[in-house]
């Protein structure tokens, strides 16, 4: 065991993974500078066959990616920032989501897509978007969003090696979080969750960075005697219920954050199963945080009312104990 | 050099696909396919890329033309009938239809229905090819209308820095759905555009199959030597409308076309003119003719009794597919 | 009065409020020839001037509307299938939605987007989707989504009328729904919902073709002597919530129905603001019907099975009942 | 034909930009502004550029050269730096900041940030420009990496096949981030391009306001005649990396020009080399020059405590100007 960030996780199980299997190769820009981490050394260790970098033309290495995956290559895809993601939203919603279910299993799409948000770093309107939930919505995909260098590394590997369409969806504000990471080979599974903290008067269900500011939010409130169960989905598609159905019954109280705009999101989705199958458990409104439906602005003073952050999670925790 | 055998083996397969793809027209009328997008007029492209073709090379078909694929050796057309009959004996049990032919076995690549997708995607097939070393190299086939798409910017600029094994090719048939390449398109031959990334651009007459067979034979080698993507211009024509059969052009009173101009080029009939000449230089006879239009026949028939003939999925079969490992609720 | 059907209806929108204001213009592919009637007669009255059909170049044409929209313009955008609306993403999510407010203020975008979902038809796994829950996630954009050619009409016109982006979202099956359509002008408001049938046992909240179903399903348990009532939101964003959670404090009972991808869609949302601000209404669990998180399969014995009908309708009122 | 007073104007608003572009580096540094997309080193195709343009053209500016819209008459530098320094006394109340200068009163368009989105925008407003005939032209400013995306494609095709008053100037400064065009782009000048197209391309020094001034008027004049679009590569460099200021490239390890070339580079230094020209030429004398600069440094040094001295937006404002009639919680 040893302590790592966030990046480094990364780094370690994109490295990992080129080493093992020569079908795995990256496409995305500038890759050969290993710009914040996650990319660090690979092109020195893999060269140019393996760590492609490509013009500006999301859409176009897209595409290439699905294509190469059709004859067994394992992509993985880097975009920068999420938001660079939406020029090539056919080719992930329409295409790599499809074709194994359009040839009726014919072929598998093993893609694994890097998205990393930028939200809450001042990058403005345009630069800020997190597609976690845009990949929950479209069928084909499986969507991991961890928020622990542990959880990275181990669902990176697993998203790799899957022989689905994985998005590997991460916050600019997890990037540097640290934490341990063994110095062994494993692995995480995709489709389960964790408990990150046991509590029993309230269910927080909090995915990526806002798990982070969950935990942060718990250790205050339980100073004032409140006791919070934070649950991180790790993977949110497929979505491991169970979990949060069985922490619900305990708790009979729920607050889902998401760094993700609220409205048609994961957020709203996990609101709507405990207010189906987890109703039976539920003693109070459920409340999401998650951000305000609002491009993010550039100065601070206004990005900071549209994010989600520890003390919207804490108040709402209060909330929800009323 | 082509022998004779070759050439009648071609002249049968264009027979195929005209009286395989009149047939799907026919089926649609009755409404047991979904509007068609038939490639009846089109037949000598696909079978004269057939011919070039090696084994190890791929196919990306494009929408128009739902039996294209019945050109390539190991296609089964029953299995073919049967997916745009939405069968479960058909090559994706029904689930893709005729949007989405597809015989990956026998490397003819899934159509894709949003125009412009399989451009970028089939240069990743052909980057594939290269990286895995199988020798080979992928042709895509696209419409007029997908020259105006951004991806097909992206997909020829990648494939040219990349030297990727690939060849385009663009079945310009001058409409997309009505509207005219000659409006849609800033430039008088979409061949031009290969100007905008250095790579060959040609222009071919798209009714002669044996323009089309040394069009593309010299750009797959050229693909397959390391030199990169070519640009085919194969100029020709549909018969019927944008959409064929169920819910037809005609039937919903969209009129763009010039009579004239349809029976001009019904008159560039590539099968009819490629028959004229193998009998003019006596390498088809009344004989043979006679018996491979009775044998297409027949194999067409027996293709619709198959796809009829056929179960339809069960309806759990909904849910699955979705993901190699898993079904979601 | 008279009996319309609905793509009559928005023809005459198109209609009057091309006559109305020579600002009004529209842009997408083979629009000359009115294809699916909803253009019918537009080209011969306006010509190519105002009637532009274009190249399939969804991104393009969306970019030039909202440029064209900066300087006064008020384009009407078409696409065909909502499908195809994918290729465009980047400029309505990044650009069109956020121009406005990435200028502070100084800019507006007044861009109507006609999509149609052709879900329910066999178009197949690329032809079939609703885009409603994507602009609804996405900050920036309004989205009315109507099920009566009255609605319909007054919508468009209202939207086209509006000074910010305006998804108007509707389904092929509503194509072909008759209804009454006034003959002297008149607008429906955004943000109105409207109750389509009055009940006392559980509120339905269903928008587009699906409050059609909920209509017949109504019918259907009439006989059985439960009383439905049917709350059509028409605009989904912004969303008339006082409507829902009025129509439910009175039935303590909700269905939601959506002909969209069920997850991370405006389904999970109303169920979710139920379990929030309703949650003191609530008697029973709160059930989603939406399209299964499966690409629409093409041949029809699998496509009912993944998408809403009425009798799924049904199923999920009386299981909300028990 | 210019005037002395033209070219010493000119000279001016290079001194300007320059000054002000290395200004907001500093403050970026000092974390005042986010990581910056420093234009220093391409002043010449801004400058050229707006003395082309007249009171009726708009003129969309890249992410590359944040001051740049300061060269256009009616834009207040101070609201341009509050901008960037998030303040509610921008032209975007700081809401936009860095990545959407605007002066859109002045018909400077917004910034985009997303690489060629502005592409068909800006062919948008050329339209209504066209509509509307309110005379004038767009102009649009993209860098060498958005020639490959698909965008570029289709607002060039539509520009050319509607006519559009409308020019696109690609400042190719050799490098998308570290991806030099070179590798990136399929062919050698990125004016090629416009063959695929039909229209005219043409390649300048990027770095000689007069070779952008003529090459823009010229452009302008054929969109206003009704002849369409044209495409101009200006050939430039950017003296900082990709970003400059807070998390430079430097500060990022990120290596990927050879110092040389830099250097080289800077030789062409397009102030001091216009500057060398107008001395020689007597049009600018060492009094005018150090008048220009004193000006300008007053101006720039204003700007920045008018920046620094506003207050920052309300907080309530983050909920406003999504719509306009309507603040959603
Ligand atoms: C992105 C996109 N826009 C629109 C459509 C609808 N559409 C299907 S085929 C077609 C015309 C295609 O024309 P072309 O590329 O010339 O091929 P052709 O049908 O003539 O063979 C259109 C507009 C689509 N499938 N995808
Ligand atoms: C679609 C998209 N992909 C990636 C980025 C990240 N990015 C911002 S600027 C830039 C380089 C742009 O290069 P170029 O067009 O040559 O302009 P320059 O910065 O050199 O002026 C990149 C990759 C982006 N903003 N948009
Ligand atoms: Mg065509
Ligand atoms: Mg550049």
């Amino acid at each position: 065991m040893s302590q790592k960030m966030f990046v480094q996780a990364i780094n370690e199980a994109l490295r990992e993974e080129l080493r093992r299997d020569p079908n795995v190769f990256m496409m995305g820009e500038n890759l050969e500078l290993g710009m914040f981490g996650a990319e660090a050394g690979l092109y020195e260790e893999f060269g140019f066959e393996r760590i492609r970098y490509t013009p500006i033309s999301e859409a176009g290495f897209t595409g290439l990616a699905t294509g190469a995956s059709l004859l067994g290559m394992r992509p993985v895809v880097e975009y920068g920032a999420a938001s660079f993601m939406y020029v090539a939203a056919d080719q992930m919603i329409s295409v790599a989501g499809r074709l194994r279910y359009a040839t009726g299993g014919d072929v598998c799409v093993p893609v694994t897509y890097l998205a990393m948000s930028m939200g809450g770093g001042g990058a403005g309107p345009q630069h800020s978007d997190n597609i976690c939930s845009l990949f929950v919505h479209y069928p084909g995909f499986k969507v991991v969003y961890p928020s622990t260098p542990y959880d990275a590394k181990g669902l990176l590997k697993s998203a790799i090696r899957d022989d689905n369409p994985v998005v590997f969806a991460y916050d600019i504000r997890s990037a540097m979080v640290k934490g341990e990471v063994p110095d062994e080979e494993y692995l995480v599974p995709i489709g389960k969750g964790d408990i990150k903290r046991e509590g029993k008067d309230v269910t927080v269900v909090a995915a990526g960075s806002t798990n982070t500011m969950a935990l942060e939010a718990a250790d205050e409130l339980a100073k004032e005697g409140i006791s919070v169960e934070v649950v991180d989905p790790r993977t949110i598609k497929p979505l491991d219920k169970e979990l949060i159905l069985s922490s619900l019954e305990k708790t009979g109280r729920l607050v889902v954050c998401l760094d993700d705009y609220r409205d048609s999101s994961f957020a709203s989705d996990v609101a709507a199963i405990a207010a189906d199958e987890g109703f039976k458990f539920l003693k109070a409104p459920v409340k999401r945080v998650a951000r305000a439906q609002v491009p993010p602005p550039y100065t601070t003073v206004l990005e900071r009312e549209v994010m989600p952050d520890k003390d919207k999670i804490a108040r709402a925790i209060r909330e929800v104990l009323q | 050099m082509l022998s004779n055998e070759d050439l009648i083996e071609m002249y049968e397969k264009m027979v195929l696909l005209r009286q395989a793809e009149e047939k799907l027209v026919e089926q649609s009328s009755k409404g047991k396919v979904w509007t068609l997008l038939a490639g009846v007029g089109q037949e000598a492209i696909p079978v004269g890329t057939v011919k070039a073709l090696g084994p190890e090379d791929y196919w990306e078909i494009s929408h128009r033309g739902t039996s294209d694929a019945a050109a390539r050796d190991g296609v089964d057309l029953k299995r073919l009938f049967a997916e745009v009959h939405g069968r479960a004996t058909g090559y994706s049990k029904g689930k893709g239809g005729n949007m989405h032919v597809e015989a990956f076995e026998a490397k003819v690549l899934p159509m894709l229905s949003i125009v412009g997708e399989s451009i970028p995607v089939s240069a990743g097939v052909a980057l594939a090819q290269k990286m895995k070393n199988t020798g080979g190299a992928t042709i895509c086939f696209f419409g007029d209308g997908a020259s105006n798409q951004g991806v097909f910017h992206e997909g020829l600029n990648l494939a040219t820095i990349w030297r990727l094994p690939v060849v385009y090719l663009v079945q310009n048939n001058q409409y997309a759905v009505s509207t005219p390449a000659s409006y849609a398109v800033s430039v008088k031959n979409i061949s031009e555009r290969a100007k905008g990334y250095g790579i060959p651009g040609v222009t071919i007459d798209g009714n002669d199959v044996l323009a089309v067979y040394e069009a593309v034979s010299e750009a797959l080698k050229r693909a397959k030597e390391g030199e990169g993507p070519t640009l085919i211009e194969a100029i020709t024509y549909r018969w019927y409308g944008h959409h064929a059969g169920a819910g037809a052009d005609e039937q919903m009173g969209w009129i763009y076309r010039p009579e004239e101009e349809v029976e001009e080029w019904k008159k560039k009939d590539p099968v009819a003119n490629f028959e004229k000449k193998l009998m003019a230089q006596g390498i088809l006879t009344e004989e043979k003719k006679t018996q491979i239009w009775d044998k297409v026949n027949k194999q067409v028939e027996e293709a619709v009794e198959f796809a009829e003939s056929s179960p339809f999925p069960d309806p759990s079969e909904a849910f699955t597919d979705v993901y190699t490992d898993l079904v979601l609720p």
